[in-house]
């Protein structure tokens, strides 16, 4: 049954478009356009890094510090947020049984704000990282560039805000009657508890913008000690949001992996409540262990004994996800096509980042990793191990369902070993780097034989996911325009019911 | 079904809005990066920068920030006052501060050899004259705001301070507060023109170190052969003599905030 | 099995809690001088250890589960009972 | 679906192990967190890209700290502009410091040798060249006083640690 039955509409009528298809497809759109420029910037790190010194490929140290910024700041509010909120928008209202979103005018403002926030933290670039941390970001850093930043993210902050109530309101309000919440597939429960903890942590570091904002401009000293402030007072808004904010990104590519492994296994969920409970409990813990970022900063003995425990208390979440799929795929006929490589990959990832975790939340050993090499590797392997993985399983798994074509499996495959390899090269070398003790954000390191030899497996690792990338975005492209057409009721010859709410109310 | 004419429409939507917006990032680039923010300018003007103290008076400094306890107040913190010399206080704090002589509210004595009475922020003290001292005294002097700002003058021979050679000083490049900060002024005057043999003052009235550096930058092979005035910390004043420098365009830089440059010519 | 061992669970969780927070509370008193890398590196090699032996039975596990149960895998010709449903 | 007991001796086991892990970092983190009683205070100064630092006799040092092995120090950490964050890798010492506050963090040196110490902390233009030398140093009692006196120790004679420079 092809999608597309009318005739096909005109480019405007989809910019323009209010459908949450066509809202969705404009937010994966630009989530892949950000993955690759984004990702450009850390093939530029990373090749400045292969040797110490200057190699000119990035030629000082201000444009590596905007790099860093924008390379950051990017991938987590332009590549993450979007391509989970354009997932979203596709499936939850075929999910919950509805026509559209509660609000499709709001969802088409939502998503309008993104490119909005994208052109102001790219076009400046800002240099004083993603965390914008004052003193710096208030009395150094220079420029519109930090101005533009600040609005950039206020903007994001806002969008991703009207999204989640968007969200909330279609799943619990606008779901059939007769379909009730436990029996809803768990990608809607993921979404639910995304977007009831965006609502929860995003205000928090709104107010801070605006405080960081006005200290810019000397009006305010909220975080300039120069004025009576505290700059500490601004990390414990910053990570009351941000901690929760890494769950917010993690949990989507959970609730899509959940939906990919009992398909590609042939077996139902090991435990529909398992999962249920495992997205509550993080949804709630996740906010009681934001301050494990700055112990650091001279807190006291009892207050960094509460953050630990605090941290220690979302690991169980997490292992019983990684639980369920084991016991789900155990017993099944798996089929390991790109989809199902990708979530798996992305588990073997997820349980290494889970276990560093471990590591960082103990309170001495945060003396060895804190803001070292060890702290980038960790939060890779979550936000380009898990998170990123299942993303592009999720993507592999839905083209069909969006084009009507089928991709190239082989070469669907092929980046899939790429990006494996690269990555873990990439990231588990990076742990070794950080307990050798090269700080994180730098632009050149001691030239010491160690550190030399670790950077270069780290770097060659970067070229070999830049390769497995530019393979990714050959084969999407490549197979929309020209790929054969797919059997929508089967695409994947698993013998299981792929989404047949198409065949009833076809869009496109 | 997605045809390959859509496909390509949408490439090429994607296509041009990234052009522009490289177009944009690699004119601007610089422009983007350049204007410090509104606070640091701020703290910038509100100290003026004090004129150049005539030859018998000793400069110092109430630093910014000596309102908090525990960070540095007087600078330099233990003056050596050549005898016969006045002193004058300059406030770079935004707080008010006194210098008054004594060793504390507490001392009896306090304030019977000099009080400077209040002076705000970014202002500059009335020169006090010291009466009946002898070389070797030492003053001890508080501020009668922040009792725990504590420092000390010390008297030593006319003389021994100030400038040591002869040649005559013919300018002064000024260090200006807020100058490590990223587009704020480095030097004052940027660029400036002195006779051969001469010699030219330079006096950091900034809070951070710096230091002027022959040559254009920490990879310009010969930095520093010229002249080199090493790390000169708040208020220091180093005279550098132009006597071994042929005629000619120099250009100096602060090695540590390299973007700080300024040039100067020697002339006949 | 069944019931009794949840509760049992239960039980023993805070248990385990209590007993390692007396236990070391009653150690000795802090402020003594010790070598801080020496036993910073010491949890942390302590840590590895569990880390990597965890790390070995899941890994296991999973090698197994991807091994044992994909599908071209000849002890898996049969189809399984979810299959065929459409 | 599946039996459920196995997930709930899975989540004990885990719940187990972390309460192990956690307790037995409580137990490291108290000693490193209540500095002993007569440890030689040593004020840290960090401003932007380099460290300054000041012993008890009030004897100054800029880019480079000598210390005796042996002897328990009190680092008092503070900055004059933004955020640095002393790290000495070798020692396992790190704290940040914050202008307008004052972080503690001691430690005893218990080997000689030629340490490098750097900024830890996002501080700028050059965050990564902000670097500092601790030669940590024998203590050699002078004939028969107990009053220590510095003599540096030759650099080759002792191996740091970790392997930098």
């Amino acid at each position: 049954m092809v999608l597309e039955v009318k005739k096909p509409r005109p480019m405007w009528e989809i910019l323009f478009s209010t459908h949450h298809t066509d809202v969705g497809l404009l937010y994966i759109i630009l989530s892949l356009v950000a993955l690759m420029i984004g990702g450009a910037l850390a093939i530029a790190i990373r090749t400045e890094l292969f040797l110490p010194g200057n190699q000119g490929i990035i030629p000082d140290p201000n444009t590596f510090h905007r790099i860093m910024t924008t390379h950051g700041t990017n991938m987590l509010f332009l590549w993450l947020l979007p391509f989970a909120s354009g997932m979203g928008n596709y499936l939850i209202p075929i999910m919950v049984r509805y026509k559209d979103m509660a609000w499709p005018k709001l969802n088409a403002v939502a998503f309008w704000m993104t490119p909005m926030g994208m052109a102001l933290v790219w076009l400046g670039m800002a240099d004083f990282t993603w965390y914008a941390t004052p003193p710096y970001s208030i009395l150094r850093a220079p420029g519109p560039a930090a101005e533009m930043w600040i609005f950039g993210i206020k903007i994001l902050g806002i969008a991703s805000i009207l999204g989640a109530i968007n969200f909330i309101v279609t799943i619990l309000k606008m779901k059939h009657p007769d379909l009730p919440l436990m029996k809803t597939s768990l990608f809607v429960w993921a979404t639910l508890m995304t977007s009831i903890m965006i609502l929860v942590a995003i205000p928090t570091f709104a107010a801070a913008l605006i405080m960081l904002f006005t200290d810019r401009l000397g009006v305010s000293g909220f975080f300039n000690p120069a004025m009576g402030g505290d700059p500490i007072a601004y990390q414990h808004l910053f990570w009351f949001t941000f901690h929760p904010e890494v769950y917010i990104f993690a949990i989507p590519a959970i609730g899509m992996a959940y939906e990919l492994i009992p398909k590609f296994s042939r077996k139902p969920i090991f435990s529909y409540q398992s999962g249920v409970a495992a997205f509550i409990v993080l949804a709630i813990v996740g906010f009681t262990s934001w301050a494990h970022h700055m112990y650091a900063t001279g807190m006291n003995f009892t207050e960094k004994t509460v953050f630990m425990v605090g941290t220690l208390s979302a690991v169980p979440a997490s292992a019983m996800h990684v639980f369920n799929w084991i016991a789900t795929m155990w017993g099944g006929r798996i089929k390991f096509a790109t989809p199902m490589s990708f979530v798996v990959g992305g588990l073997v990832l997820f349980f290494y980042a889970g276990a560093g975790g471990v590591v960082n939340a103990q309170m001495p050993l945060d003396f060895l990793t804190h803001d070292s090499y060890w702290v980038v590797g960790h939060f890779h392997l979550f936000v380009m191990g898990l998170i990123t993985f299942a993303f592009l399983g999720f993507l592999h798994y839905m083209f069909p369902f969006i084009t009507g074509r089928m991709y190239n499996e082989k070469a669907g495959m092929v980046t899939f070993w790429l990006l494996f390899v690269g990555v873990s090269m990439i990231f588990l070398t990076q742990h070794v780097l950080g307990l050798y003790g090269q700080p994180r954000r730098v632009f050149d390191y001691i030239a010491v034989e160690p550190l030399i030899i670790m950077n270069q497996i780290s770097t060659v690792g970067a070229w070999i996911t830049a390769a497995g990338s530019a393979l990714l975005i050959g084969n999407l492209i490549g197979s929309s325009i020209k790929g054969k057409p797919a059997d929508m009721v089967d695409p994947f010859q698993i013998g299981q019911v792929y989404y047949d709410q198409t065949r009833k109310e076809p869009h496109h | 079904m997605t045809s390959p004419g859509r496909m390509m429409r949408g490439l090429i939507i994607c296509g041009v809005t990234l052009a522009v917006g490289a177009a944009f990032i690699v004119l601007n680039f610089d422009a983007m990066f350049s204007l410090p923010p509104p606070v640091a300018r701020l703290a910038a003007t509100a100290p003026p920068p004090p004129p150049p103290a005539a030859a018998g008076v000793t400069t110092i400094t109430i630093l910014a920030g000596a309102a908090t306890q525990g960070n540095p107040d007087y600078d330099p913190d233990d003056a050596q006052v050549p005898i016969g010399n006045k002193v004058v206080w300059v406030n770079a704090d935004t707080a008010p501060h006194t210098a008054t002589s004594g060793t504390g509210p507490e001392d009896a004595s306090s304030g019977s050899l000099f009080d400077t009475s209040i002076i705000n922020g970014g202002d500059k003290s009335a020169e006090i004259e010291l009466k009946d001292v002898k070389v070797g005294d030492v003053i001890p002097y508080y501020c009668f705001v922040h009792p725990y700002m504590v420092s000390q003058l010390t008297i030593v021979e006319a003389g021994a301070a100030g400038s040591t050679n002869q040649s005559p000083i013919e300018a002064a490049i000024t260090i200006p507060p807020g100058a490590s900060i990223q587009g704020n002024k480095p030097y004052d005057p940027a660029e400036f023109e002195i006779k051969k043999g001469n010699t030219f003052l330079v006096i950091n009235t900034d809070t951070a170190p710096h230091t002027v550096t022959s040559g254009t930058g920490s990879d310009d092979p010969n930095s520093g052969t010229a002249f080199d005035t090493g790390i000169m910390m708040e208020g220091d004043r180093i005279e550098v003599s132009t006597v071994n420098l042929n005629v000619g365009d120099y250009d100096y830089y602060c090695v540590v905030h390299p973007y700080m440059k300024g040039k100067f010519k020697v002339t006949e | 099995m069944g019931i009794p061992l949840r509760q049992a669970l239960l039980v023993a969780i805070p248990l385990v809690v209590m007993f390692s927070i007396l236990q070391a509370a009653f150690a000795q008193e802090a402020g003594k001088v010790i070598i801080n890398r020496v036993e910073v590196w010491g949890l942390f090699y302590k840590g590895m250890v569990i880390a990597f032996t965890i790390g070995a039975i899941v890994m296991g596990v999973i090698a197994y589960v991807v091994f044992r149960f994909r599908e071209s895998n000849p002890k898996n010709a049969s189809r399984t009972s979810m299959e065929g449903r459409h | 679906m599946g039996h459920s007991t196995v997930e709930w001796v899975y989540v004990g086991v885990v719940v187990a192990l972390l309460i192990y892990i956690g307790a037995s970092a409580w137990d490291v983190e108290r000693f490193l967190d209540h500095p002993p009683k007569d440890a030689k205070v040593v004020k840290v100064t960090g401003q932007q890209w380099f460290w300054t630092f000041e012993h008890e006799d009030g004897k100054k040092e800029l880019g480079e700290l000598h210390l005796v092995k042996g002897v328990p120090y009190v680092f008092e950490i503070t900055s004059r502009d933004v955020n640095h964050s002393f790290n000495i890798p070798d020692l396992t010492v790190l704290m940040d410091a914050v202008p307008g506050r004052i972080n503690h963090m001691w430690v005893m040196p218990d080997a000689s040798g030629e340490y490098l110490i750097q900024c830890r902390e996002y501080c700028g233009f050059s965050h990564y060249q902000m670097r500092a030398k601790l030669f940590v140093e024998e203590a050699i009692p002078v004939s028969g006083e107990t009053e220590v006196s510095n003599i540096p120790v030759s650099v080759q004679e002792a191996k740091p640690v970790i392997a930098n420079n």
